[in-house]
């Protein structure tokens, strides 16, 4: 009983932590003027959200968080704000124009909007959670889960993927040639 | 005292996701808009795991999953059109793409 | 045999109206005229043929119509393409085909040399067709029919001279202001189809009885009637376009603007006198109306200068006399007096014509002077003409004018007033009528005629010109001698059966009238010898009524400003208020606010890739909100 | 041990076929000589897509009754088959439109490949049966659309298109994951009949974070269907992609969107349709509104059609508002000669694009219709086929739309159908006035060394748009049967 | 036999489009179709049973079914009358584009036989969809011929008329979407009648566009003054003579209720329309002005004739339908005539032209006066008709319309005298020519019609309905006795 309100109570400790890393980190990535911090902020965002899956028996997502995310994806994004160089950029400067106006008001909006349904939401019965095996989250689970009922998700998965691995070769090479009208016509003429 | 509920897990989430969208709105360099859409990415993603533990069924994880790989491409595809922007000597401010317009 | 006879009188005129002007260049201009003059001959020819076979009938039997076809249908009511023989009809086809045929003859020598001698022939044709069918046509549709097509070729025939303006607003003002009498009578039949459901006379005429207890009906009827027939007969307050209309040649005034058209009035009240009868305000009105004319045309003609214009003007006065008898239901005296003042207007208008083709077309009589002896046949004519026109026995204007007179004192208070009217235009008749006789035979010959006046072969005109003068200068005389009031009444009977008069006048008040009317005629006809042949006494100095004369008492200039001026100020009123801004402008208004709508919404479209994520965020914040809140 | 679950290959054929066309086409792009690279990866393309029609038919026939595929994750039924159907005949098209694109260079075969994949993605999204394979299928293809706007590489105006789309179309992804979630917490629940179902079973249909889903899943929708106000990137974008992706995302990304989200709609909120409803009518005479207004404005022909496509999102929102069995057949049948009608026009903007060597505006397009006889009448046809004038199967569907609307009592939507249809004509006729009203004296750009040769494979892509356009005005009852038979696999 | 009558000019304007023949013959095989068309319609009186009522020579075949549309065709007597109409002034109007020459010949007639096909159409269409897409498809062809072969202010003129047009229409077809559903049937013939004013309006509007009345008439004079004269004569002949014919079969025929109830407003704005366009026409500069709103003003007339709504209205408006049409083809063609002759239409650089010229002045006069409605010709006929019925509202009604004939023989005058009379114009050059057979041979027919509808006008105005009574024809729907409102297309 006090071992589990123990664990409950470093559950909590952990959860605080892990959650005000997580929006710390995240008001961060949109904060900073440079985006190679930025990208830092979002890597050490990623790793807190997989201390918050953790705790929501999520384990195996934890995992997939942290190896492909938080190092493949964002490896990445620090090779190409490394390769173009960091160009700055101030959110707040030059005071409040209409967009950034309505951007604070649109995302308040949102956030107390989507607050106040879960507030409703909670009065009602959002509070009890079910119980779940102890496998719940484990590899085996997701593994059975991707291979019988989302076998097409998972499929899709890997074509999205494929996808996006081609649009980036295709956008990343190097082929140089002139602008609409310019080149167009000269062409025309050589032919 | 039992531990956090999903009530809050799903507080963390919206604020991460209103973060998000708050970047995307501000932001003017490509690159950072592309981090906040990650942030807003993940912050359905802690909503869908959290509601998967509150629900107890694993597609909400399923889903997080994929939603993982779809937020890779996005930023593979995203990259990749910054870095030809960038090779085409635009400069890297979303406010400055304004050919098209009217 | 008499209605084939009938349509052959109405249909061989427009044949050779239709035969020259589809033949173009392929007939001689000589050709048309020959072929319209046998053409109108050959239709007094029917005429007479008619008018022979209904001799051989029974008077109350002598009523013939014969259908062609349906011509207009709507609904239940029906009009025939008909023609009516009775009595009153063939008496106006023998007038109009007589005459007709008489002055289209005339035309072959006054036209003669004109390079669109055919038009005109093709033109009088279709005017002696048109006619017909105003005095055939079976019901009001087709009088009323014949009665614009008159309108019609009046308007060509006025306007005949193409090159001169005035001729062309002469033409236009005839026609519209006959426009406007057809449209008072056009009205007046819709009032009929509505409440008789027809327009066939018989079957009118006898509905129109059960109408008499409604006296707005019957009263708006006559009057819609007496509309069209003043306008056409040129009476008050429609009198103004019929000097003008002098602007035509001179064949075509002595045919349309003397013997026939213009008395189409006078034939529309004998005609639908069963109506005017169920409305004796109107009656009374048409009798007035004709009275005033009759002062005002003789009145006016005092101080024209222009010959042709001083005949017209004593035609509306005539024809007021024919109103005055019309009205006051003495129908077969203004017939009469219609067929007489035919012949000897028409040699009137013909030996004019002569003066002027014989001083190449001059009409002002201040430059004329002296042609007596120049061409003394005509002056004969002309002086046979003048005397019938005064009135004074045994001219043909003596027998049926003051019968008129007669059978005004037959009718109340109200006809000793008409009474007097008409003696004095007697007076004036005679005045006006010998000033023109003086001012352009008398004395000697001006330098004017001396310069310009021509023999034509030696003669005072061609064949055809002189012998259809000849012809009427004969008839003009001996015209009025088939009818002596109360003593020899062929007219009167012939048309009893049509058309019962109201009024009988007596012998004495026959009597006292043809003495009065013929003195005063003297009279006037004695003062004017005395002022321009002997040139003892002078015009009174008047300035004020000489000009309210030559003005023709205002008229033209009243109707300018009660019709015109503001048809004028309303049409462009509404062309530069209406048309343009509102019309025009309410489309292209919201046109442009559209497209400024559109250029705003464009413009809200920046380019800017975080304004359109916002667009999203938000709508997607209200649409949340509203989600929530309404469930 | 996993028992691997019973998959209805037949059911994914019009999938795969794609798909596989997409890999032999990738294959392509490294093995086949430079020279015939573009015939044999066109060819495999068209192949593809001609593939999926025919096996789209196929599985129409075959599908009366419709079934859920591998735990309802996809749903194979008439709705989809036909939905296929238009999207691989709009993708077939499009190939006959590509082929004579010059920019196209390096990337021939990758853009092939792309495409099919798009259309795949497209083909199984309109199967979708949860949330998940919904999100997927969604960035499947948009992805793939994302590489094909900015596939001119060379053009800043395309990777600017490109972006826009990207960053716009991710943050639209987003607010519908973030809806799927949400809804997926309310009800327990990915599939969107389970989600009915748990809403009936559990009487949640108040439930406010379910609505707040709704409301974010609509707006995801909407988005994908260019209906305003999530349509600002739709112009920009379709301005700046290459002419045969613009008509490609104007014909099927439209169909899609809007198949979807009636199938959404109805299979998964029937209970909360007294919202969506009246949501779905505001949106579309916000549409109607703004796509209208703002295309009277345009001189860029691809611009202006890019707002009349927005407009065009708003008409065909209207009986999906309606929410009935009539709505769903006015809304399969108007895509079809909707479909035609975009692809067509855009595939006329390309060939003279491709004469001029620089955007189409109006002021150069004058005199169009004379030099390009064929051309022109077609550009006219679809003109007035947009315009809702008859003779165009365009008239038959806002007729079907506007009937649709007034059952379901909205004669108020029927009258603002109307006016906007009044303004559009402004400038769907001004095309044709720049076609032939204007004389071509006016066109100062004479092409040196004479006319490009005429593009046979364009031009039929452009006779089988009108033959579509027009016979669907002629034949309205064999495809109001299908139309009826497709949606009646949804529960309505 | 409708059906024929309605695709003989169709097919003659696919035959001009698509085989190939020299320039040459393309207006004479256009001319050949057009005269082949009025022999059709003369075959079709020939076998018309003008004795008995109800609807003849009837083609009907399903459209599509569920919403009850079909293709339905057929002549009533009024309907006979009006095709009559459409072949004769398009035959003259396609003979006088051969006698002038148009550039693009082939474009050019196929426009012409399509238009006839489609206003032969609207008379004929018994289906309310169908009228529809015939109202709309004679738009198609008259957009283009406007535009590109008319005069320098074509194109705002076209612009204007069409969206003018469609503004009316689109109203319309929101009021036949009503209508038809909740009718169960678009059929004309088995629907029965409503009593929705807003309905009723909706058609009203459309109609009011397009006859013109006042003040929708903001089209007209532009529309008018810059189309070639052969489609001026077209438009302001026949194109307006499907308003009459709409409100007569649809607006009073299918809604006796709101024809009661808005007889006065109509009747008001008919006389205004009456009064105004009579005295702009007498202010107007140019030929085609005067004809252009005496147009106006008729299409007054016959409005007024039409809401009169008793026997001698109905009968008046269907011979006026007729006369005007017949009257205003040759105006136009006339003033196009001279136009030829001397590059001018203002009537103060006019002048002098009928000296030596007798066939030019003689075919103006003749149509001229019956213009004016002189009594024995065929318009006068039409006109105590119209007036004699609507009399029948109210005297002041029949006095506006008498007062406007006195109007009408003002304007009328006045363009015959600018035109023939007075001195040489400025503008006239002294070698003009007479009219040239060609040209008799197109205006003489017109004329030859005119005289001989003056001789015989009961040949129409008896023959138009069923019996003696018009009223009772179209309160009954133009049913036979006895036939009674079968319900087919209820719906449950």
């Amino acid at each position: 009983m006090l071992l589990a309100s123990f664990g409950n109570f470093l559950v909590w400790v952990v959860w605080i932590a892990a959650a005000f890393a997580c929006l710390g980190s995240g008001v961060a990535v949109v904060s900073f003027t440079n985006p190679f911090y930025s990208a830092l902020a979002l890597i050490g965002n990623l790793g807190s959200l997989a201390v918050l899956y953790l705790l929501l028996a999520a384990e195996f997502v934890a995992a997939a968080q942290v190896l492909v995310y938080a190092g493949a994806v964002m490896v990445m994004f620090l090779f190409v704000i490394a390769y173009l160089g960091g160009q700055a950029d101030a959110p707040w400067a030059g005071g409040p124009s209409w967009q950034t106006i309505g951007a604070v008001g649109a995302a308040a909006a949102l956030l107390v909007e989507v607050v106040v349904a879960i507030g409703l939401k909670a009065g009602g019965r959002l509070s009890d959670e079910a119980d779940v095996r102890r496998s719940f989250g484990g590899p085996a689970q997701i593994g059975r889960l991707f291979l019988t009922d989302h076998l097409l998700a998972f499929e899709i998965t890997s074509v999205v993927l494929l996808a996006a691995a081609v649009g980036g070769v295709v956008l990343g090479a190097h082929a140089r040639r002139g602008e609409w009208g310019s080149a167009a016509p000269e062409r025309r003429r050589t032919t | 005292m039992p531990g956090p509920t999903v009530t809050w897990y799903l507080a963390v989430s919206v604020v991460l996701f209103a973060t998000g969208v708050l970047g995307v709105l501000l932001r003017r360099s490509p690159l950072i808009v592309l981090l906040s859409l990650e942030i807003m990415l993940n912050g359905a993603n802690l909503a869908l795991i959290a509601f998967s533990r509150y629900q107890g069924r694993g597609d909400g994880q399923i889903f997080a999953l994929s939603v993982m790989a779809v937020a890779a491409s996005e930023v593979v595809v995203g990259l990749g059109l910054i870095v030809a922007l960038a090779r085409r000597k635009v400069a890297l401010d979303v406010d400055k793409l304004t050919t098209l317009r009217g | 045999m008499i209605t084939t006879s009938a349509w052959v009188c109405l249909l061989s005129p427009l044949v050779a109206c239709l035969a020259i002007a589809l033949a173009g260049n392929r007939i001689s201009r000589r050709g048309s005229g020959y072929l319209a003059t046998g053409a109108v001959a050959l239709s007094f020819a029917a005429a007479v043929v008619a008018f022979v076979g209904l001799l051989g009938e029974q008077p109350d039997e002598r009523s013939h119509l014969s259908t062609a076809w349906t011509w207009l249908g709507g609904g239940s009511y029906h009009s025939g393409l008909s023609v009516l023989v009775d009595p009153l009809s063939v008496f106006m086809m023998l007038v109009v085909s007589g005459v007709g045929s008489l002055i289209v003859a005339y035309s072959l020598g006054y036209m003669d040399g004109d390079d669109e001698e055919r038009r005109f022939f093709a033109y009088m044709a279709l005017f002696v067709f048109s006619m017909l069918l105003l005095v055939q046509g079976g019901n009001l549709l087709l009088l009323l029919a014949g009665w614009g097509m008159v309108g019609l070729s009046s308007y060509l025939l006025i306007g005949f001279n193409q090159r001169r303006p005035q001729a062309i607003a002469a033409a236009k003002k005839a026609f519209v202001m006959n426009a406007f009498g057809d449209a008072t009578m056009v009205l007046a039949l819709f009032l009929l189809v509505q409440h008789t459901g027809t327009l066939d006379f018989a079957a009118t005429f006898e509905r129109a009885q059960g109408l008499a207890s409604n006296h707005w009906v019957v009263n708006l009827v006559a009057l819609g009637l007496l509309g069209g027939a003043v306008a056409k007969s040129a009476q008050l307050p429609l009198q103004t376009w019929l000097p003008d209309a002098m602007e035509g040649p001179t064949p075509v005034s002595a045919l349309i603007h003397a013997a026939t058209m213009v008395t189409a009035g006078v034939y529309l009240i004998v005609r639908a006198h069963p109506l005017f009868e169920l409305a004796p305000t109107v009656e009374d009105l048409a009798a007035g109306l004709g009275a005033a004319t009759i002062l005002l045309a003789g009145l006016i003609a005092l101080v024209q200068t222009d010959v042709k214009r001083v005949i017209a003007y004593s035609t509306m006065s005539q024809i007021g006399y024919m109103f005055l008898g019309a009205g006051l239901g003495s129908y077969a005296n203004g017939m009469f007096h219609l067929l007489t003042h035919a012949f000897f207007k028409a040699l009137l208008f013909l030996a004019a014509g002569l003066v002027i083709h014989a001083l190449a077309g001059e009409q002002d009589m201040r430059r004329m002077g002296g042609l007596r002896r120049l061409m003394p046949r005509t002056w004969l004519a002309f002086l046979v003409g003048a005397l019938a026109l005064v009135g004074v026995p045994p001219f043909s204007g003596f027998f049926s004018k003051d019968s008129i007179l007669a059978a005004a004192l037959d009718h109340g208070t109200y006809g000793y007033v008409l009474w007097a009217a008409g003696l004095g235009g007697a007076l004036l008749t005679g005045l006006y009528t010998f000033r023109m006789l003086f001012l352009v035979f008398g004395g000697e010959p001006s330098p004017f005629v001396r310069e310009h006046h021509h023999a034509h072969e030696g003669k005072e005109g061609p064949l055809s010109m002189t012998a259809t003068v000849a012809v009427l200068a004969v008839l003009a005389t001996v015209g009025g001698w088939i009818q002596l009031a109360g003593v020899w009444t062929p007219v009167s009977d012939w048309l009893f059966p049509v058309a019962e008069p109201l009024v009988e006048a007596t012998g004495r008040q026959e009597a006292i009238s043809s003495v009065l009317a013929v003195g005063l005629g003297l009279l006037g006809a004695a003062i004017a010898w005395w002022i321009y042949a002997a040139r003892r006494g002078r015009v009174p100095r008047l300035r004020a009524v000489r000009t309210l004369l030559e003005r023709k008492f205002y008229f033209d200039e009243a109707y300018d400003l009660v019709f015109y001026w503001p048809a004028a100020a309303i049409s462009r009123a509404w062309g530069s208020l209406v048309e343009g801004p509102l019309v025009g402008g309410a489309g292209a208004g919201l046109g442009q606010a559209t497209r400024g709508a559109g250029r705003l919404t464009a413009r809200a479209q920046t380019g800017l890739l975080r304004s359109y994520a916002l667009a999203i965020a938000a709508s997607l914040a209200v649409l949340a909100v509203v989600f929530i809140s309404v469930r | 041990m996993i028992r691997t679950p019973h998959v209805d290959w037949f059911a994914l054929t019009p999938v795969l076929a794609l798909l596989g066309a997409a890999g032999v086409a990738l294959l392509g792009a490294v093995l086949v000589p430079r020279g015939v690279r573009k015939p044999f990866s066109a060819l495999v393309c068209a192949g593809g897509f001609a593939t999926a029609i025919v096996f789209a038919a196929l599985v129409y026939a075959r599908s009366a009754e419709g079934q859920g595929v591998i735990a309802d994750s996809l749903l194979r039924d008439r709705f989809a088959a036909l939905a296929q159907l238009i999207v691989a005949g709009a993708g077939l098209l499009c190939v006959g439109i590509s082929y004579g694109e010059r920019t196209r260079g390096d990337h021939v075969g990758e853009y092939y490949a792309l495409l099919a994949a798009a259309g795949g993605g497209m083909a199984f999204l309109v199967g979708a049966g949860n949330l998940m394979t919904l999100f997927l299928a969604l960035e499947w293809f948009s992805i793939c659309l994302y590489v094909l706007c900015a596939i001119d590489v060379d053009l800043v105006g395309s990777l600017e298109a490109g972006l826009k789309y990207l960053v716009v179309g991710s943050f639209g992804s987003a607010i519908l994951l973030f809806g799927s979630a949400l809804v997926y917490g309310a009800t327990g629940q990915l599939s969107l009949e389970g989600i009915s179902r748990a809403v009936s079973a559990q009487g949640i249909s108040d439930d406010p974070l379910l609505l707040a889903g709704l409301a974010m899943l609509i707006t995801g929708l909407g988005f994908k269907a260019s209906a305003a106000p999530f349509h600002m990137w739709t112009p920009d974008v379709y301005q700046g992609a290459p002419t045969p992706v613009t008509a490609f995302m104007s014909a099927a990304t439209k169909t899609v969107a809007l198949v979807l989200t009636l199938r959404v709609l109805v299979t998964a909120f029937p209970q909360e349709a007294h919202l969506w409803t009246v949501t779905l009518a505001v949106v579309a005479v916000v549409s109607l509104v703004v796509g209208n207004l703002a295309a009277l404005v345009q001189r860029n022909v691809k611009r202006m059609l890019a707002y009349s496509s927005v407009s065009h999102a708003g008409f065909m929102l209207i009986p999906i508002a309606a929410d009935s069995a009539l709505g769903g057949r006015a809304l399969l049948y108007y895509l079809i000669p909707y479909s035609a009608m975009s692809l067509g026009a855009f595939a006329v903007v390309a060939a003279r694009e491709r004469e001029l060597g620089r955007p189409v505006t109006l002021e150069n397009l004058a005199g169009f219709g004379w030099e390009r006889p064929f051309l022109g009448l077609s550009m006219w046809a679809f003109m007035l086929g947009f315009a809702g004038f008859p003779l165009t199967g365009g008239f038959v569907g806002k007729f079907y739309a506007f009937s649709a609307a007034y059952r379901h009592g909205w004669t108020w939507l029927v009258i603002v159908g109307v006016l906007a249809t009044l303004v559009s004509l402004y400038y769907y006729l001004g095309v044709v006035r720049a076609l032939y009203l204007r004389p071509s004296a006016e066109l100062r750009l004479a092409p040196a060394g004479g006319s490009p040769p005429r593009e046979a494979v364009l031009q039929v892509s452009v006779a089988a748009a009108l033959v579509v356009t027009v016979v669907s005005f002629f034949a309205v009852q064999p495809i109001i049967d299908v139309a009826k038979d497709a949606a009646g696999s949804l529960p309505f | 036999m409708t059906t024929a009558l309605i695709f003989l000019p169709v097919s003659g304007a696919l035959l001009v489009w698509l085989v190939p023949m020299p320039r040459a013959w393309v207006g004479s095989t256009a001319l050949l179709v057009s005269l082949a068309e009025v022999a059709l319609w003369i075959a079709a009186v020939a076998g018309f049973g003008f004795g008995s009522s109800g609807l003849q020579l009837e083609d009907r075949a399903s459209w599509f079914s569920d919403l009850h549309v079909s293709y339905h065709v057929g002549l009533y007597g009024f309907s006979l009358w009006l095709v009559g109409l459409t072949a004769v002034v398009l035959a003259a109007s396609v003979g006088y584009a051969c006698s002038a020459g148009r550039d693009r010949p082939r474009a050019y007639y196929g426009l012409m036989l399509l238009l006839t096909g489609a206003i032969v159409g609207v008379f004929a269409a018994q289906d309310l969809l169908l009228f529809y897409a015939f109202f709309e498809a004679m738009l198609i062809p008259l957009y283009v011929l406007v535009g590109v072969w008319g005069g320098a202010g074509r194109i705002d003129a076209t612009l204007k008329f069409v969206l003018y047009t469609m503004a009316g229409s689109l109203l319309m077809l929101a009021s036949i979407i009503v209508f038809g559903l909740s009718q169960g049937t678009f059929d004309l013939v088995d629907s029965g009648t409503s009593g929705s004013a807003w309905l009723f309006l909706g058609f009203a509007f459309a109609f009011a566009i397009k006859a013109p009345l006042f003040p929708f008439h903001g089209w007209l004079p532009d529309a008018y003054r810059e189309s070639s004269p052969e489609v001026a004569a077209v438009l302001s002949g026949v194109v307006s003579k499907a308003a009459a014919f709409g409100f007569l079969r649809i607006a009073i025929a299918k809604f006796p209720g709101p024809t009661d109830d808005f007889r006065l407003p109509i009747l008001v704005l008919a006389a205004i329309g009456l009064v105004y366009g009579s005295l702009l026409a007498f202010r107007a500069p140019d030929m085609r002005g005067v004809i252009a709103y005496s147009s106006l003003a008729q299409m007054g007339l016959i409005t007024l004739g039409l809401f009169a709504a008793n026997d001698l209205g109905f009968d008046g408006a269907v011979l006026q339908m007729v006369n005007h049409g017949l009257i205003s083809g040759a105006l136009f063609l006339l003033a196009g005539s001279v136009e030829r002759r001397t590059a001018t239409g203002e009537l103060s650089r006019l002048g002098g032209l009928a000296r030596g010229r007798p066939a030019l002045a003689t075919v103006l006069l003749t149509v001229g006066v019956i213009a004016l409605a002189v009594p024995l010709s065929s318009a006068f006929a039409g006109e105590f008709l119209i007036l004699a019925g609507v009399f029948r509202q109210g005297w002041i009604w029949a006095v506006l319309g008498a007062g406007s004939i006195v109007l009408a023989a003002m304007y009328v005058l006045r363009l015959i005298s600018a035109v023939l009379h007075r001195g040489v114009g400025r503008a006239v050059p002294e070698q003009t020519l007479d009219l040239r057979p060609a040209e008799l041979g197109i205006l003489v027919p017109l004329v030859a019609c005119l005289l001989a509808l003056s001789a015989w006008p009961a040949a129409v105005s008896e023959h138009s309905f069923a019996g003696d009574r018009p009223a009772r024809d179209v309160a009954s729907g133009f049913r036979a006795p006895g036939e009674e409102l079968t319900a087919k297309g209820a719906l449950p």
